[in-house]
């Protein structure tokens, strides 16, 4: 099995509040919020997958969406 | 087939009635005079496969019972007095979401811990008022075995019927006396089953909009429909809303949905009344020494009726009036300050013509004691 | 049959209240009467006195409290002159000497029956005094057929104890028969 | 399936504050639903009144949103008339321990097989920041203009001393801890309770100069110490995380299940 | 010497009157729309040497307060809705054991959980047959800041002068309203003190008993004489009772220090009344509307007068019929489903010519809504 | 002074039943306060509602009879009003434990000055015999027609958890016991509970074959053991008898005094 | 000090409930119960003031008093 | 002076409450007058919209409520798209190019000041705009002395912030005169 890859950081902008958290705590710097104060990726090459800013998002607005596993 | 006779105290009978009426879930928290209740469903319950628990106090016994109701169940809890006053939150709860479910008050003497072993029939207004807003309640009554046990059985008809909490308004003396009662056979009395929504999964259910009848269908939890339960005024989904339109419905809609069907909800009994000049207006176990009364003195000759009311609440204004009305004077039996005459009074056309014969002391008012205000209010001094 | 109103007292631990159920129940379930019975509640204490009310009849019944008894069953001193007064002019007023030393006068067919000296010469046990105490009344007068309370009462006690309440049930009968009157 | 599909996304974005703890809470709670794989419709969620209490509206199970306090007793209700049905129970921590604070210590003493989540603030947010139970000594508060005077509970020992078979406490920085945790306790037969320490930026963090929910996490961080750690053992006066209790005992239904059992015999 | 003049909420204005009136002891437990009374009074109380707890549910704060008057403090809680279902228990306890203490209702939209931000008035019967058994209350009511300092005032002294709960009924849009209020200076408004017995040591001292005057001089806990405090019937020594005789008799003595003192009691405004042809009666926040509306339509020259109750409790029976009767028509306007309306109907002469002008959405009435309601009953439509 | 002084002595022979436990605790307590030498009117009792809280109608302090189970609610209100007052306040185990058990846990948390007693005969007596939260798994009872499956509170762990600061525990055969440990409780400065085993031979003595009272102390002697004994030690399934907890933290009255003295200078 | 001596054990018979804990519990056999169910002293000269009895009677009905002390 | 019917309407955290309670406290406290503030209290949540209703007046005010502002305070396109109907004919409507985009068409005299973009230019703290925005709302229409309002947001505010909130009000009372227009 290869390893996971990220297809995408998708942030539903609606739902975001713009509360930093994912920024703050991403251990890769990928997040920043943005001009709406918005989460946005803005490093995805460096995510590691490891979700903890779609896990700690209190507002359910950040998926980590990986690309379909090579097998 | 002959019937079952039980010799049994008022409590017992209740207990009967609720079984047979489909009940299968209790909770509770002892206290006297209505404590037997659940002893007697302590043992009864789970022989049936329904659940008896006592709860921590009475809020958390009121607040199970809502729980138990909505997984389906048919639901009851007993208390008297200081109880009754904890549970009145959680009354008020089950009246906005609309939860089915009964709620005995043995009665005894109040305020406080007042006469606990006593009867009195002081609650007859916080049944009616005894939680916070607008609202309105439904509230049964009974003077013997055989009514305690086809009210309890009306109690949950009318819960299911109009998706409500219904009072039983016993009392100690009822309560604890002991008497004959018979158990109808299954079928013999009508007993109204939860009415279900029929809708199938996926389909949008709305828990809380009426059918074009008035009534609600529910949807048990745990069945496919999931919504939600609230509080709060809501929309028909059960959603909180603050939306004063959705506000204003709302509550009308609890209101209406029993004050406008008092006709069907009023349950009572006529004594004698057909050429009644004076009428005495009573229910509970006062009820029996009025009808002691009319029946001694129509012996007599003397026209005396007495009208019963088995129901309070939704109060049956136009039938006191109806049968009140030609009266020469009436006179409310009850055991309280005047709780129901008051309501009387402001029903008639004559209310200098409603009197009060009552008795406030813990023990049973007797005929003796209504003889005595009868004769005053006819000027024949005592 | 006419109603009949009856009121049993004593104190707590004496049985009256049971032997008053028991009565109402055999007149309901055995005898197909109405009945009532009816209590004062006290405080949990010792020694309390206790009073139960039964009214028979064949009629519906109403008020369920008696003022004026038929029958009145006094056990304790202090009940008796609490409640001597008020029997029925012609009533009978039921006693034990072990108890209760009755007054000369009463506007009723006083009896004093020793029934708990009995019970304790012939049985032994205190506990059966107010099942013996049951069938004293009914020896002195038959409200209905004893077998429908000794059925009650069989149905009632645990099985090993049906002989020994019957005993005493037999003895009370025999008892009260010496002292039946017609009225 | 996405967390996404166990919501009712209609009522999103939700009305939590921005950086709300309580938020994250609800996404740690159905991770751990998701991964257990359990049915929508075999889920009750009840819940009292607070900010807290909204969860109940949010997730897309049987919700039952009770009165201020009363949530674990509704729920014995709920849960004794079907035992069937997985009962969750989540509170603030007002909700839970101060108002209700009788029937958490019941429901933990019967053994009642629910999981009770303590959504913990340290304040009542609903009301605009005054003091709770779980606020501690020192705290500022509306109620509390001079500082708080009130002792804490710690709501682990509570737990346990009342006879919880299930008792864990994490934070909302802790996010895995606090998924497996709720999954632990939700699979546990028996009465589980998780504490998880929750931030209200708004009430508690203003008034006690914590900072934004940022700051407030890298305080949970700071103060806290995972149970068996070094950290831990080298400063006690860390809060501890961690489960603290999970162990077997007669569970309330099955118990009941007995007496029907022997009662249906008679 | 000028007097301090504030600019704040109603709530505020409750907590001033407090404090003027003497109050030194508070136990309460947040809701809204009552908080800032328990808000301020934890920040204000300590500066006075007096007490504030915020206790575990509002049944604690409720008790405490009984605790702390028989100390000798006067002792105020405030709630709202479901926080005075809670308190109904303990609330009938005080009238029981003759506590003196206030209770703050700033009620919002019920029943249940309902509508907590906006305002209603629906508490009013529950105010009055709340808690379980017989039993009397009274209830004060404002419309502004300065009656809500009178009020507040009025209800520590009522509540010491017949040693009995005083609840005081405001409502969430005076409660957060933000207008004037003038302090008063001390000495301006009277303020009644606790009654405590003369008597000294080694004399009997029968809290129980009445003087002359009706009135009951207390103890404080603490001092010399130590008697029982009890929610059973008791004797005057304050010792549990079952005795007919004095059940009847402590029962009636706590229904009729009140209601045989409605005339001292009553609190009310007129404004516009002297020959007004249709008469608006109002309490708390309606009536401001009411007001504002026959103040707009005097200058109309339409004949529009308010009479503006502020004590709901007992209720002055006498007073509406007096100022009612002679009107063409009596709009009764409040904002539930006519709770005041019943009782002025029943106190009317000729009850089919009172009309109810309401608002149950949360909103607060308008003087619109009434002028609406005012047409239609006029005949003109809306 | 003879025990005999305390008394309301024309309310005796008292109205508990014969061999009442909560007599022994009556005739312990008022030992406790005469070996103390407190004035009778600096003591406030406080009960609430069961046979135990008669309790305080036989004794000639100033007493406060409340209401089922908020005896400490009121008690806190007494003792914050006027903090020189010495409050006792004696409970029956449902009246501490189920209705009353939230304002039990919420007084040990405030660590309030005040000596509260656990009455407790592990049934309601008053009403006749219902389960209580004390009565214990397998106990027999009219609402527990097939045996209780009810866990039952550990009075002193929960008491000790919640934060009370003085703790102990004996029986009503121990008389010397309970002397000694009223008398300590009394005189700690902060919340004190003394649970005292009781017995009622009415209804829980007859419902679950215990006998006379004279059989029921013969019991409690049996089922407990002494802290620090060599019997509690072998068996360690006995109920230990001592005191548990003994410590000093701030109490809730000073510390209030202390928000007054710092309010009072704004 | 002198060792202390009995004088009287007083007991109050209207409120004893002839329970029969002092009795069964007297170290020394002192008490009984008599023909009304009440407890008396059958041996105060075994007495060894030990007030048990006095301090477990739940009616209060027992008074083990001690002669005035020689000293 | 007439009375005078105020409505500011924003969202949460724009501090329009606080503006209004300053404002009619001003009124009462300094300047004598009657004055009554109210507002709808939303559910904790951002984004909520805020409104809040003054009235000023020299008579007593009974009814709180603002059915018709003679001035309007729209700080939001969404508050500005609900309340902008309900303007008095010929009242001023007021609102700020940052947050609002306004209709061409309104009967009343609509200003669209900057004053979000001045604050932040000349002070750079977002957290004072509710006073500009006072002191604009001053300078273009007077309702009484703006010293008085000054007076009372010192008295308001920690004593560090006195003359920020004072520079914040200054350029407010400057912008607004700009716009000033007699009626
Ligand atoms: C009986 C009752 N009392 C008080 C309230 C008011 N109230 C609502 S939520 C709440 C406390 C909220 O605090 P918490 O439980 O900690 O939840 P949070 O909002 O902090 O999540 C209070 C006091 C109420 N709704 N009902
Ligand atoms: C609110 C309320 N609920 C219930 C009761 C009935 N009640 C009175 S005492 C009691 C329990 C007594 O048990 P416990 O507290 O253990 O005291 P005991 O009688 O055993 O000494 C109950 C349930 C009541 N008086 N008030
Ligand atoms: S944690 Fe969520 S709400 Fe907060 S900034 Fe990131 S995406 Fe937005
Ligand atoms: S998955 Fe991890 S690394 Fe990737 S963006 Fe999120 S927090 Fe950063
Ligand atoms: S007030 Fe506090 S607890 Fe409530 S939503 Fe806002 S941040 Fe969360
Ligand atoms: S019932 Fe039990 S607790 Fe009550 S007095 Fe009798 S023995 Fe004591
Ligand atoms: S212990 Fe007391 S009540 Fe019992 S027998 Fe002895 S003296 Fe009598
Ligand atoms: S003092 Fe001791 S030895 Fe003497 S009678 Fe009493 S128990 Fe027996
Ligand atoms: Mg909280
Ligand atoms: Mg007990």
């Amino acid at each position: 099995m290869a390893k996971k890859k990220l297809k995408e950081i998708a942030i539903n902008q609606s739902w975001c509040k713009g509360c930093g958290i994912c920024v703050a705590f991403c251990p890769k710097n990928v997040l920043e919020l943005n001009d709406e104060g918005c989460s946005t990726a803005v490093r995805p090459e460096d995510c590691i997958l490891c979700k903890l800013c779609e896990m700690r998002c209190p507002d359910l607005a950040i998926r980590v969406i990986e690309e379909e596993e090579e097998v | 087939m002959t019937k079952k006779i039980k010799f049994v105290q008022g409590n017992e009978a209740c207990v009967e009635g609720a079984l047979y009426a489909g009940c299968s879930f209790f909770a509770g928290y002892p206290i006297t005079p209505s404590t037997e209740i659940a002893e007697l469903l302590a043992a009864r319950l789970p022989q049936h496969g329904g659940t008896f628990i006592q709860m921590e106090d009475e809020i958390a016994a009121m607040s199970a019972i809502i729980g138990a109701s909505l997984t389906g169940k048919k639901v009851l809890t007993a208390t008297s007095g200081p109880g009754f006053s904890l549970k009145q939150e959680a009354i008020g709860y089950a009246c906005m979401a609309e939860v089915p479910c009964v709620v005995a008050n043995v009665q005894r003497g109040g305020p406080s811990t007042g006469n606990p072993t006593h009867v009195a029939q002081g609650d007859i207004n916080q049944a009616r008022w005894g939680t916070h807003g607008d609202h309105s309640i439904i509230a049964l009554t009974a003077s013997n075995h055989q009514d305690i046990f086809q009210m309890t059985v009306d109690a949950f008809n009318l819960a299911e019927t109009y998706r409500t909490p219904v009072i039983l308004l016993f009392d100690e003396a009822v309560g604890h006396l002991r008497a004959k009662l018979e158990i109808p056979t299954e079928g013999e009395l009508h007993v109204v089953d939860r009415l279900r929504t029929s809708l199938p999964e996926g389909v949008n259910y709305h828990p809380y909009l009426p059918r074009e009848d008035g009534r609600l269908p529910m949807s048990d939890f745990g069945d496919v429909h999931r919504y939600n339960v609230t509080g709060l005024f809501h929309d028909m989904w059960g959603f909180p809303t603050a939306d004063p339109t959705y506000i204003n419905d709302l509550l009308h809609h609890l209101v209406d949905k029993i004050e406008n069907n008092v006709k069907d909800i009023t349950r009572y009994k006529e004594h004698f009344m057909d050429d009644a000049q004076y009428v005495l207006v009573s229910y509970g176990s006062s009820a029996r020494s009025a009808i002691h009364l009319a029946t001694e003195r129509r012996l007599r000759g003397e026209r005396l009726g007495v009208l019963e009311l088995q129901s309070i609440w939704p109060f049956p204004k136009e039938l006191i009036r109806e049968k009140c009305d030609s009266a020469r004077a009436v006179l409310v039996c009850e055991m309280n300050m005047g709780q129901l005459t008051a309501h009387v009074r402001a029903a008639v056309r004559k209310p200098n013509r409603v009197f009060l014969a009552n008795r406030t002391d813990g023990k049973l008012i007797s005929p003796l004691d209504i003889k005595r205000s009868l004769r005053m209010i006819q000027g024949r001094g005592v | 049959m006419e109603r009949t109103r009856i009121v049993f007292s004593g104190s707590g631990g004496q049985g009256v209240i049971t032997a008053a159920i028991i009565l109402a129940e055999a007149a309901v379930i055995k005898e197909g009467m109405e009945a009532v019975q009816s209590q004062s509640y006290g405080a949990a204490a010792r020694g309390g006195a206790t009073r139960s009310d039964i009214i028979l009849s064949n009629e519906p019944i109403n008020y369920p409290g008696v003022l004026q008894p038929d029958i009145l069953v006094c056990l304790t001193q202090s009940v008796y002159t609490q409640y001597a007064g008020i029997i029925r002019p012609g009533g009978l007023l039921l006693t034990d000497p072990h108890f209760v030393k009755p007054a000369k006068e009463a506007d009723a067919y006083q009896v004093s029956v020793p029934i708990y000296d009995m019970v304790m010469e012939k049985i032994g046990k205190p506990i059966v005094f107010n099942i013996s105490m049951l069938g004293t009344l009914f020896g002195i007068r038959p409200l209905f057929n004893p077998n429908s309370l000794m059925e009650v009462i069989a149905e009632r006690v645990p099985k090993g104890f049906v002989e020994l309440n019957e005993k005493a049930f037999t003895l009370g009968l025999e008892l009260g028969e010496e002292y039946r009157q017609d009225f | 399936m996405a967390v996404q599909e166990y919501i009712r996304d209609r009522f999103f974005p939700q009305m939590w504050c921005e950086g709300c703890g309580h938020g994250t809470i609800l996404n740690s709670l159905l991770r751990a639903i998701e991964d257990l794989g359990i049915s929508k419709s075999d889920i009750v969620m009840t819940s009292g009144i607070g900010c807290s209490a909204r969860i109940s509206g949010y997730v897309d199970f049987h919700s039952l949103h009770t009165m201020h306090g009363r949530a674990l007793a509704c729920a014995t209700g709920v849960k004794m008339a079907k035992p069937e049905l997985n009962v969750i129970v989540p509170m603030g921590d007002g909700d839970a321990l101060a108002i209700g604070g009788n029937h958490f210590i019941h429901a933990c003493r019967r053994n009642i097989d629910m999981t009770a989540i303590v959504m913990n603030n340290r304040i009542y947010g609903m009301t605009g920041g005054q003091y709770s139970p779980l606020s501690g000594v020192g705290t500022m508060a509306t109620t509390a203009p001079y500082s708080s005077i009130d002792n804490a509970f710690d709501v682990v020992k509570l737990a346990e001393a009342a006879g919880a078979t299930f008792v864990a406490r994490t934070t909302t920085y802790h996010v895995a801890e606090a998924v497996t945790y709720l999954k632990k306790a939700i699979q546990h037969k028996g009465f589980s309770v998780v504490e998880i320490m929750s931030q209200c930026p708004t009430y508690y963090g203003r008034k006690n100069k914590k900072g934004s929910a940022v700051n407030m996490l890298e305080w949970f961080k700071e103060i806290t110490g995972k149970l068996g750690s070094k950290e831990l053992e080298d400063n006690p006066s860390l809060i501890a995380r961690g489960i603290f209790v999970d162990e077997d005992k007669p569970e309330y239904c099955s118990e009941y299940n007995k007496i029907i059992e022997r009662a249906s015999k008679r």
